[in-house]
């Protein structure tokens, strides 16, 4: 089933495209209605439901970071739309080089509790088996996995491979040398990569208008790049976007550029504190937009049972909150063997050297401590 | 004397030299409204502006290669590389301009710019946070390389960096932030004392040389091994490039063992060079082979393992034993 | 006295601004002509003249090198139009940051002979004293000199100076993150700094379309900078679009970007051979639009004596020549100590030690020759 | 057998290398139709296609981190830079990448990717043409480096460096490129063996370490000494990152002398790394301190004056008459 329309013109839209209203009323957008016209009612709910899950696992992981369960914590809070619209585009096969902050998009993996919260935790450098759920690890260094993302891209070109890469990074992170290599390179071999720019307005502490003057998307078309500029907290065009730019990598005929305007609505890590540099007016504003808000909106326009949306919702919710909470109980702390276990792929004999004698070194400290007992 | 912490040193130090001389700019990350993630810039803009106190944009070889553009301007600028494992987007600005600019210019454009880069571990934090890429400076000529280990030091040598006409890479040790101490800041420095080594605890039995946030290990390691009867010189190297190799001779001359520590990975550290350059130097004076303590050669590890992989007391007293050819019960270190 | 010109229609014009046709026959360019208004028969001979000078000093260069008296040399023959017409575009308080090739712009600023062609014969690190000349240093490592000049600008802001900076560089450059880093310093601080792209066509042996698939220029737009793109060959257009430029800047409004499309008649270096990777044909078509002939041919248009002008050409290239070659003949060997004199402004205890020791050695083995004799 | 130059026995490895393996492709600057602008590639494009010899643009952070994804496909990319001195643009996504992604992913990534880097000095080039940066490379845990120092080696070495699943930087001597020599191209070479040093003339007075480029200066100082009555065994380290130093101690303890030369700066450089781990490990045995013969710490100087920078023969046996504590009268290295 597919649904119909408000056709009145969109009213405060900026120069981006959109689907939803944040009010909930939808209203026809050329560019993009073509790719979401199969979503029915219940597809509706389920992105509802994935945002409301993402959500509360963002939710869980900053309480989990209070409570000294993890290290550190990159909430999520604002961009729901963004990391569900474009992980619910995705095709199984495709492969996502992220940053740090997409455990949305890990979510739409299926990845296992546990593996997301690893790294959080400080219990290893990073949680999933990249090649299990065809996304790599996540990625501080800001910037550096868009290089990847080209690389790949051109690999399942030379492969003759009918998947893609997309590349997930934020607006702070497009002034970084390597993401404009990234693109001169997917650019020049065609290859089939999505840049995915979150605009979420801040680089911790630095508004966007630092990074750039004019639109992200702007600078990628000046790459040669298909370009989608959407509302970032719309999810119908999230997910639209990401489906006609994938499409259009898939004709490998060049690489494709989203950018999603939403916003930043926590610290931007728990160890940051954004009262220092911007307006509660701002934050205001934005909450106006809620990505949840307006699908809920929608789907009440269009008679849905709310109610037993938002139970369902409450019970995944919890789910998920659960799942955390046993993965965070049950996680074992690592062992002193994992310093020197991956460094390399094959024995290197004086980092084994190092190995021994310090494994040699706790024995006798641990005799000692015997000893004097 | 004031009572400062670490980075209330450091900020004070900026602002007096900004203060002092006009062409001083800092340049960096959030290092404006947000005073930096560390806070060592608070206030900074509000009080001296945005021209002084810049945001940049976020690109790390950007930000040095502007600063030098800068510095040919006849600015000063102060970079704040906002964490240790984020220099290296700007490894090239540094090794093959800033570093090289003097030299090919042929003593015609000077850069006098000072990269701030806090550094080191065991603060808990993820990967890229922890790293101690001293050594890659180190190596590199037309570099200086200096870290403090305390609040006075932090105030002085800062102020003397940035006054530097060469470029310097000032490296602060994060986890030592919060220590406090007395500081002096009308104290007038000796000239070329920034690149002086202090003995920061005078011994006779065994020279053990730390810098930056492994000082304090160290100067506790010295006084548990007092309470068995070694006596142990430390020194704070302070300068890492120029290495002050007179004091450390001077030192190791007299004790005929030495342990060195640092957080680095072990091969081609900077422990190597000291290692190789005492032995050198004074050969017939060594009664052991200098023995080095340090970070093991591996990408730095996970929070929760953090402290396996950082020296520590134990562990330098472990390096002092073997130091001292003492039938060690433990045996930490590879030989 | 300005000049009138031909208001047919401009034939065979690129996707560029261009004032004269390779023919000689100027055509009107409303984006550029009120920049060029004042120019009479008189500079146009003198940019003729410039124009014969740097050629004749490439052919001596690439002499020079042929002869074992430089150690390499980078030819700009085909690119004098791009060189002149900015060089003499140039205030002298505008700071100049240029890579490896522009010879011609050095020419402009007035450097000596001997300090031209000190690093090519591998006697210094370097020529001329970047402050006497308002230039820096020649730049080998691609694209890293773009940034200096944005900072530099920044300085200039900062300063409230009326003074611009320039930076060139190639079509191969634009790739690298440095050069995307410096547009967006430039943008983000308004900073009055032209970035003038030679695109030659060619990155050693790659041709511009393995670096870009649009035009450069679009690139720079992205940016967020004003920019011009002008047929390279042009002096006149290049002159009025480099004072565009730089008027431009001088607003605080803002950097700018030229894109000056040329072509590298000669091979990359003297150690490159061109013959493995391009066709003669290209060659063939780019002599024909030949930087000095349309200007030749455009004064005949305007009945000055071309003859009158040759006699001149050749006289100020044979002083030139002469003058390059004394400079050889006498410039001297670089003494031992200039390995450690300028590592550092100020001394540097152990790296004095090794001089030391060195110059022992050296006057050992001076003795030991003594003495053995 | 064939006798081959080393570049052309580079040649033919990757040629054979690529023929063995589909997923073996070719990356860099001007490494197509031009064949590299050493030749290294020379016809490669020709027989094998654009997707396997891939020219691309002129970034080279782009190329390493482009084919960093290209190993994450499952291909083994074997990046050329095209002189040591545009290594550092790519620093970042070297270090803090390459090196980390297998201990990142907990070995589940692994990134099979092959840097060939035509480095060091002596063919008279300009600035950034003829730096040695393998200390930064050997510091930084992660990554494996090598140097092949002749003709078979550099055809063996190379072969294994691409099978080898780490991330090898691979060093080529480039003013050894004419260099000719035999060639096995079906030598079945020992598992393990690209990373044992090789004992490249036996001798009992003393051990002389070098690698890439000086390999052959060290065997010419070696026979000039033997003339002097000095027997020199001369090692080929060939691996710098893990260094065998099984075979260096095995040579020390019975040399008790040791000479270490490259022609990197001698601050926090390999040779700093040998000396201070074998004086740990051969302490007892030495009778004098390594003695090192390096480039200065400098940048590297413009090319008359670059025969005074590197090491040669001269300066090596100067080397040697310190270790051997004769009444040298050539005193060049510091001591
Ligand atoms: C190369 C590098 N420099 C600096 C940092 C420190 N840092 C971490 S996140 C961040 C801001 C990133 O902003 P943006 O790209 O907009 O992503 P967001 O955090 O908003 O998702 C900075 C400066 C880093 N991780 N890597
Ligand atoms: C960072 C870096 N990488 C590689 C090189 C080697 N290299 C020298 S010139 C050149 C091509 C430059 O092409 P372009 O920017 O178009 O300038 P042109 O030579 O055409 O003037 C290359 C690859 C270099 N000098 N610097
Ligand atoms: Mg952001
Ligand atoms: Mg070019």
């Amino acid at each position: 089933m597919s649904i119909t329309f408000d056709s009145s013109t969109p009213e405060g839209t900026e120069d981006y495209l959109q689907v939803l209203a944040p009010d909930g009323t939808r209203h026809p957008c050329p560019e993009l209605d073509h790719w979401v016209e199969d979503l029915g009612i219940q597809d509706l709910e389920n992105l509802y439901i994935d945002m409301a899950c993402i959500r509360r696992l963002d939710t869980e992981g900053t309480a989990l970071q209070r409570q000294g369960e993890l290290g550190l914590w990159a909430p999520l809070l604002g961009q729901e739309a963004a990391q569900i619209g474009s992980g619910r585009a995705l095709e199984h096969d495709d492969f996502i080089f992220p940053s740090y902050r997409e455990h949305g998009v890990a979510y739409c993996r299926g990845i296992d509790p546990h593996d997301l919260l690893r790294m959080w935790r400080g219990a290893a450098p990073s949680g999933w088996n990249p090649y299990e759920v065809n996304m790599a690890n996540q990625q501080i260094v800001i910037g550096a996995q868009t290089l990847h993302a080209a690389g790949y891209a051109m690999g399942l070109k030379f492969d003759g491979s009918n998947a893609a890469a997309i590349t997930y990074f934020g607006d702070g992170a497009t002034s970084q040398g390597d993401v404009s290599e990234a693109m001169v390179f997917a650019a020049s071999y065609q290859a089939p990569v999505v840049f995915f720019c979150q605009n979420n307005h801040w680089a911790i502490s630095e508004p966007v208008t630092r990074q750039t003057a004019g639109y992200i998307a702007d600078r990628a078309k000046g790459f040669g790049l298909a370009t989608w500029r959407v509302d970032g907290n719309d999810v119908i065009a999230v997910l639209a976007a990401t489906r006609a730019a994938l499409a259009h990598v898939r004709t490998g005929t060049g690489p494709a550029f989203i950018e999603a305007v939403t916003y930043r609505m926590g610290a931007h890590t728990t160890a940051d504190d954004p009262t220092r540099y911007r307006d509660a007016l701002e934050l205001e504003e934005w909450a106006a937009k809620d990505p949840l808000d307006r699908v809920a909106a929608h789907l009440d326009s269009l008679g849905a049972d709310l109610e037993a949306l938002k139970e369902r919702a409450q019970q995944a919710t919890d789910d998920m909150a659960a799942g955390l909470r046993e993965a965070i109980t049950t996680m074992p702390d690592p062992e002193v063997d994992d310093l020197f276990a991956h460094v390399y792929s094959h024995p290197h004999p004086w980092l084994e050297e190092q190995r021994e004698n310090y494994a040699n070194y706790l024995a006798g400290f641990a005799e000692n401590a015997e000893a004097s007992k | 004397m004031k009572t400062l912490t670490f980075s209330q040193a450091l900020n004070t130090s900026l602002r007096d030299s900004m203060e002092h001389d006009a062409k001083v700019v800092l340049m960096g990350e959030d290092i404006g409204k947000l005073g930096g993630v560390f806070r060592i810039t608070d206030g900074l803009q509000k009080d001296f502006g945005e021209h002084r106190v810049i945001d940049t944009p976020l690109a790390e070889s950007g930000i040095v290669g502007a600063a030098i553009g800068l510095a040919f301007r006849g600015y000063r600028p102060v970079v704040e590389i906002q964490f240790d494992g984020f220099v290296y987007p700007a490894f090239d600005q540094i090794v093959s301009q800033l570093a090289k600019m003097h030299f090919r210019s042929r003593g015609n454009v000077k850069l006098p710019v000072t990269i701030r880069i806090p550094f080191g571990g065991g603060i808990g934090s993820p990967e890229h946070h922890s790293e101690s890429p001293e050594a890659y400076f180190a190596h590199t000529a037309g570099l200086r390389v200096v870290s403090p280990s305390n609040p006075q030091d932090a105030y002085t040598m800062l102020a003397q960096a940035i006054a530097d006409d060469d470029p310097v890479i000032f490296l602060e040790p994060k986890r030592r932030y919060h220590v406090r101490g007395e500081v002096d800041t009308d104290l007038v420095p000796e000239p070329g004392s920034l690149y002086r080594a202090k003995v920061a605890r005078e011994g006779a039995d065994l020279t053990l040389i730390a810098y930056g946030p492994l000082v304090k290990t160290a100067l506790d390691a010295a006084d548990a091994a007092a309470e068995e009867g070694i006596d142990i010189e430390v020194i704070d190297l302070r300068s890492i490039e120029p290495v002050d190799f007179a004091t450390l001779s001077a030192s190791v001359r007299k004790t005929g063992r030495v342990v060195i520590t640092h957080e680095a990975g072990k091969f081609a550290g900077v422990g190597a060079e000291l290692a190789a350059s005492l032995t050198e130097r004074c050969f017939d004076h060594l009664d052991h082979a200098p023995v080095r303590v340090t970070g093991f050669d591996i990408p730095y590890p996970p929070a929760k393992l953090e402290n396996h992989h950082l020296p520590d007391l134990d562990r330098i007293l472990d390096g002092v034993d073997r130091a001292m050819r003492r039938n060690a019960p433990l045996l930490g270190e590879d030989g």
